[in-house]
């Protein structure tokens, strides 16, 4: 609106639904009439984090399980407004970033099993799947590197259910590379994530969380406090987006890229569109 | 023998040919000397032989057998080839590299040995000392003395050499080449020989084959080749000095002459007084023919001393040897201010003596008989 | 075909991930050149220091490209920048060009240099007379080399956060988008190639016409 | 500091391993595939093609490893095998192309000598091209052997193990002491390659150079 | 004039020196030959004289001036340097690689260009065909020319050359030879002229430096190498045709003498009587000293046909010129059976004759007042 202000430098992590998200905020503010700056897809969390305290990057969607888990190292919460309130609280007070509204969507680690697998094994939660392990079945995981090293990851639900992944049996890979491989059978068990569009559309079964090991992991725009006050009513229109995101509608809108083969772009784009935040 | 009838050779994208109907017998343990200006074909026509090269058109064949009939490697493997450019096996020692035939033919490891041993003595170099040497650590002759062991190493009856003695120094090249006459005398192999230097085609030949332009200009001896070029081409190739070379081939055995009277030492007066009616010099002669000196009879006969002759016998510096060349003459009366000097045979005997006289109608007499 | 189909349609897309992949090798290009061919030129006479830095950057080169940029990255005043990019694109060419400037100069025909000196040239101006024009074709061999490893190793970039062609590989794989990763990997290769024959026309016409006429 | 010796104790022994496995067998069929093609296209029937196909192994090599590993993904999964087959073929065209560098470098005059003393063609290869070609050809397969160490990390992203877990656990992680410990153990590793290969190559070459 | 004072050449690392103690002057406008075996440290010495080396021990001078005293490069702008594995500049055409000193000298373009091209008339290259050709596109001849052309391209006073005629053919080399002993007479440069071909030495040298070693064994002019080698290894090195060589020095002017009795054509028969007390033979001339033939007394006598003297005379089928050498008298004594060969001066007259006993006498003399 001013244009002696900076433009809005939006960014998001490398990959579908953050794509999707960031180019849905790039592509809303712009039409708003917002001077922006297309930073999408510059990393994971480890870089995003610096680059948006050190105001390289303006803004991105975070998950407040990510920031609880990997930023504030606290213990898993799974509740979801507290552990929004937490981040929030953290956030403004230690780095001067400002917590929007969260999506009531939850992008929380799962683990899925092919269908007729599930059927044949009787597999529908995670103690099920500790149990069978325990039993001493063999099976083969494939999971994401930071899903093998981050607290809330292995080595938590492990400790909380009481078994323990065959190491040897375990693929680290690219987030992504998961499902491909658990649709061609070449792992049992594969992490995933929980507003992924492909869990439906290859036919994967989620393990539910049955003793709630996995932290909440609802996106929000997170925004340099610093901008926010060069630009009274971004907060306010930005608010408009979460409200509309549910699990549902991430879900969809992942589908629609990574199934249907549609851009991020297009997707965030058909999205506004539906939704009449864009003409 | 070798024998090469019509023999053409075009390589792709050149105009012309590099060897143009051929036609060529070379005869059992005879060395044919191929020479030429550069590019004029040699190298090519000695690459058909071992058919490293194969001929556009025309027949090769040996002892009677065209080449094709052959297998190629077994050919190959009864051929002696020195190339151009040496070409040893730079990761084989110098043993090594002699051996790589005789192994071939499966020969035993002791048999290679000896042969190998046997084969550096030939070529000069002291066995021990080089045989398990790389041929980086040789010089540039020693290289070339290996590459022609290694080319001889299984006996072949026929050899190819091109430009064998090429990297030397003039001293070493010379000293090669005896080398190899005196063994060739002992093996008698069928050979040719390429070379650019005419003085080591004259030396080494028994046949000359000059070639320019890919065609062959004139086959004969060396000899013929100095006496009587056939066109002005050999002409200028053998050189103006072409006379002169012609010494070198012409040995005193074949014009000296035993003309010079002759008197026995310790014979009484009475001979001198008889030869001083014919002639002013004798050769003093031992009573089993050696060679005591000369005589000037009027010198004595001045003197009125005939009684005395004996004691004015004057001796030569210099002698030839019956294998002397007509060179090695002309040198020694140049060299002494000698008008006549006298040869002996191998057992030191007088035989005849030279004279520039003698060996410039020799010459001129050949020259006559054979221009025209 | 489907791959045609994707690439058709998000051609602008791709435009600027190409425009930004030359644009990177090209800054990183720059700096590679002018610091190495010097390095390259200042060790010629320096066998000791030669071997020394041959040895690092024999063994940068073996380190793989994507640690040197995820250490990079950790670095202040790298960071997320592009600064990290280049810095790690200059580093990679340390062995290609270096190597091939200090050897070329020391390759030329000592019989040639000899010449020179006898005919009472300079040393400056055998360096530029006669040695960098003979050790040219060597030289350019080795810029050809860097050139062409920069533009693949420029791909894993964007790990640091660069947007260029690696992105379309990069999200290719996250997203088992195959299209993705197939468009990405040929323009890489594709941009390879082109670069590579855009240098060897520049050095056909930069090269003396004496000096490959041998080849 | 800890934390480091933890990893190079417990971790990282696992993951050299691996990656030495991956680079070994990918390092050897890569030889065993581009040395006779190298020869192939040194023979006279083929000698015309070969800078066509030499061509060809250059634009694979100009796809990013990255690529190349992720379009094998497609059509042979994930694991080991495709990577390896991913890694051998970015190792060819080095080898292939040092071996018929090295081959028709040889001096034309040893050649001849060698087929006018009546070695067969297969002798002529086997005793002469090839000891001749050899320090050329080992120098082909140290590069080989450095990109292939090198590339392997990228494996990790399929799933192959090996250091690539450490260095990519270490930039996803925001920790670069573990990047810098894969990054300093695949560079050792090239490292050893590069010099195994080298001294062999050394104690040949030192016997006629 | 160049001076080599007490020089000395140790490399690093070698057990002997390369040079040892070498002692040497060059006149103005002569050229020295320095001549040995391989190795014998020719190539050292010339290095030394343009500091492309630096001597260890010893003082050179040019004219009267050490050269240490000169900018290195600058000494090196004023010496011609034909090094021995030729060097030309591969990246540079044949015009840029002679261009190079004048260019240095800052010569405008058009006086370069002029000059180029008259150097390479002077190398015998066609300047149109040659000048834009890349060294590669010449051949191993073509491109030793073009060295030595670019080594004299700024009128240098001093040239060394070492081996400047090494990697061509016989022919060819004979006639580079030629080419530039006719142009030295014209341009009188100080010359240093390297070779280990004892032949080329003799026919270049206005002196003749021996080397063995990396010691000085003779300094002399090639007549005196050849008449008095100082040991052995001169004598070796020089060959045993050394007597042959020597011809190739002495020019017939020399040696020749008139002693021939003369008559003039068409002159009365009393004269042939009067001769024919003395002699058998006499030279016929012209009124202008021409030659007309010879004619032999004895037969005309015998046929009691003296008035018609002059139906008897003969022609002579080869004369000589004032400039042949002794080689070129005996290679005509041989070629044509004759004893004694006329000798006309550049205006075709008569001026006397040469016989083998004359050429003997000569060398043999020379032989014995110089040797011992
Ligand atoms: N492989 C080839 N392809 C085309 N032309 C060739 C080939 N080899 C030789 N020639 C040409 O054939 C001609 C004869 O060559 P050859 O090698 O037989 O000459 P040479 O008499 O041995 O010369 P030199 O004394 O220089 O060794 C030359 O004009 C040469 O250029
Ligand atoms: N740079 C050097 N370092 C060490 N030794 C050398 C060097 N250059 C020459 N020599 C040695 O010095 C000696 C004389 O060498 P030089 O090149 O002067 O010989 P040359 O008479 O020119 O021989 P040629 O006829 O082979 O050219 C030789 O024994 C040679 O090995
Ligand atoms: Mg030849
Ligand atoms: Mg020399």
């Amino acid at each position: 609106k001013d244009s002696e202000l900076p433009a809005i430098k939006v960014s998001s992590k490398a990959w579908t639904e953050q794509l999707t998200l960031g180019s849905m905020t790039l592509q809303y503010l712009e039409a708003k009439g917002y001077e922006v700056e297309d930073r999408t897809g510059l990393g994971e969390t480890p870089m995003l984090r610096p680059a948006i305290q050190s105001g390289e990057i303006d803004l991105y969607w975070e998950y407040t399980g990510t920031t609880l888990m990997v930023n504030m190292k606290s213990d898993v919460v799974t509740d979801s407004k507290e552990c929004y309130e937490m981040v929030k609280k953290w956030d403004a007070e230690t780095n001067n970033i400002t917590w929007l509204d969260p999506a009531n969507a939850n992008n929380t680690y799962i683990l899925m099993v092919r269908e007729d697998f599930a059927k044949e094994k009787n597999l529908a939660t995670v103690s099920e799947l500790a149990d069978y392990i325990k039993a001493g079945n063999e099976i083969r995981l494939g999971a994401g590197i930071e899903f093998v090293e981050r607290p809330d990851g292995i080595k938590g639900l492990e400790t909380l259910y009481d078994f323990k992944f065959d190491r040897d049996l375990l693929s680290s890979m690219a987030i992504g590379i998961t499902y491909e491989a658990l649709k061609n059978g070449q792992v049992d068990v594969a992490m995933g994530f929980g507003t992924d569009g492909r869990i439906i559309s290859m036919n994967f079964n989620v393990l539910e969380d049955n003793l709630k090991f996995f932290p909440v992991y609802n996106p929000a725009p997170i925004v340099r406090s610093e901008i926010l006050e060069q630009y009274p009513d971004l907060e306010s229109d930005l608010n408009k987006l979460p409200a509309l995101l549910t699990g549902e509608v991430l879900q969809e809108l992942n589908r629609r890229v990574d199934v249907d083969g549609l851009e991020p772009e297009e997707a965030a784009e058909e999205f506004l569109r539906a939704n009449g935040l864009i003409d | 023998m070798i024998k090469i009838e019509g023999v053409s050779k075009y390589y792709k994208g050149m105009d012309r040919p590099a060897v143009s109907k051929l036609d060529l017998e070379i005869k059992e343990g005879e060395i044919c000397v191929f020479v030429g200006p550069s590019g004029c074909g040699k190298t090519t026509t000695m690459k058909m032989i071992n058919r490293i090269i194969e001929p556009t058109n025309g027949i090769i064949s040996i002892d009677g057998k065209n080449i094709l009939e052959f297998d190629a490697d077994e050919l190959r493997l009864g051929i002696g080839y020195v190339i151009q450019k040496v070409g040893l096996f730079p990761h084989y020692t110098v043993f090594e590299n002699i051996a790589v035939v005789p192994k071939l033919k499966g020969w035993k490891e002791d048999k290679v040995m000896s042969r190998v041993r046997e084969l550096l003595d030939v070529v000069d170099l002291d066995p021990d000392e080089n045989m398990y040497k790389y041929p980086n650590q040789l010089s540039g002759g020693q290289k070339q003395r290996v590459g022609v062991a290694r080319a001889m190493a299984a006996n072949p009856s026929v050899m190819l050499m091109d430009e064998p003695f090429g990297a030397v120094d003039p001293i070493t090249r010379n000293q090669l080449q005896n080398e190899f006459l005196a063994l060739q005398k002992k093996v008698k192999m069928t050979i040719c020989f390429v070379t650019h230097d005419i003085d080591e085609a004259i030396k080494m030949g028994d046949k000359i084959a000059i070639m320019n332009n890919g065609k062959l200009v004139q086959y004969d001896t060396p000899e013929n080749i100095l006496f009587s070029p056939i066109n002005e081409f050999v002409e200028e190739f053998v050189g103006s000095d072409r006379a002169l070379k012609v010494l070198n081939l012409l040995r005193v055995s074949s014009i000296m002459e035993a003309y010079m009277p002759t008197i026995r030492y310790g014979s009484d007066s009475s001979q001198i007084n008889e030869f001083y009616n014919n002639s002013n010099f004798a050769i003093v002669l031992n009573d089993d023919n050696k060679l005591q000196g000369y005589i000037d009879i009027n010198r004595i006969v001045e003197k009125k001393n005939v009684e005395k002759w004996c004691d004015y016998i004057r001796t030569y510096d210099i002698c030839l040897g019956i294998d002397s060349t007509l060179k090695d003459a002309m040198v020694a009366m140049l060299e002494n201010d000698m008008k006549t000097i006298p040869v002996l045979d191998d057992e030191k005997k007088y035989i005849g003596v030279v004279n520039f006289d003698m060996i410039k109608s020799h010459v001129g007499r050949e020259y006559e008989t054979t221009i025209e | 075909m489907s791959t045609l189909k994707y690439f058709i349609k998000n051609i602008d897309k791709i435009t600027d991930l190409t425009m930004e992949h030359i644009e990177l090798i090209s800054l990183a290009m720059c700096f590679a050149l002018i610091i190495w061919i010097s390095i390259g030129i200042l060790i010629r006479n320096h066998n000791k220091l030669a071997n020394g830095l041959l040895g690092v950057a024999s063994i940068i080169m073996s380190i793989p490209s994507i640690s040197i940029y995820g250490i990079l990255v950790t670095i202040p005043g790298f960071g997320l920048s592009r600064l990290s990019a280049v810095f790690a694109l200059v580093l990679y060419a340390m062995l290609p060009i270096m190597r091939n400037v200090y050897l070329a100069l020391n390759e030329v025909d000592e019989s040639i240099i000899e010449a020179a000196r006898g005919m009472g040239m300079k040393k400056n101006q055998i360096l530029w007379k006669i040695q960098l024009p003979l050790a040219f074709p060597i030289i350019f061999a080795g810029v050809r080399v860097a050139l062409v490893m920069m533009v693949g190793i420029a791909t894993l970039a964007v790990y640091i956060g660069e947007r260029n062609l690696g992105r379309l590989i990069q999200q290719g794989i996250t997203r088992t988008h195959m299209d993705m990763v197939l468009t990405g990997g040929l323009l890489v290769a594709i941009l390879a190639i082109v670069v590579d024959g855009v240098m060897a026309l520049i050095q056909k016409k930069l090269i003396s016409p004496g000096l490959h006429l041998d080849s | 500091m800890n934390e480091i010796i933890n990893i190079l104790l417990y971790d990282a022994p696992e993951l050299v391993l691996q990656h030495l496995i991956i680079v070994t067998i990918a390092l050897t069929s890569a030889i065993f595939l581009a040395v006779p093609l190298g020869v192939l296209l040194t023979r006279e029937k083929l000698k015309p093609y070969s800078n066509k196909i030499i061509a060809i192994l250059n634009t694979a090599q100009g796809v990013p490893s990255l690529a190349v590993i992720a379009i094998f993904l497609k059509f042979l999964g994930i694991g080991y095998f495709p990577s390896i087959v991913a890694l051998c073929l970015y190792g060819l065209l080095p080898i292939a192309q040092n071996t018929i560098a090295g081959i028709s470098n040889i001096d034309p005059d040893i050649l001849e000598s060698a087929k006018g003393i009546g070695l067969s063609k297969n002798k002529v290869l086997i005793d002469v091209e090839l000891p001749l070609a050899f320090p050329v050809i080992i120098a082909g397969i140290q590069t080989s052997a450095v990109l292939i160490v090198g590339t392997a990390a990228i494996a990790q992203l399929i799933g192959a193990g090996g250091l690539g877990k450490l260095i990519f656990t270490g930039i996803s992680q925001f920790r670069p002491e573990l990047t810098i410990i894969g990054a300093i153990l695949s560079a050792l590793m090239a490292i050893v390659f590069d010099r195994g290969l080298g001294s062999i190559n050394k104690r040949i070459e030192k016997k006629y150079k």
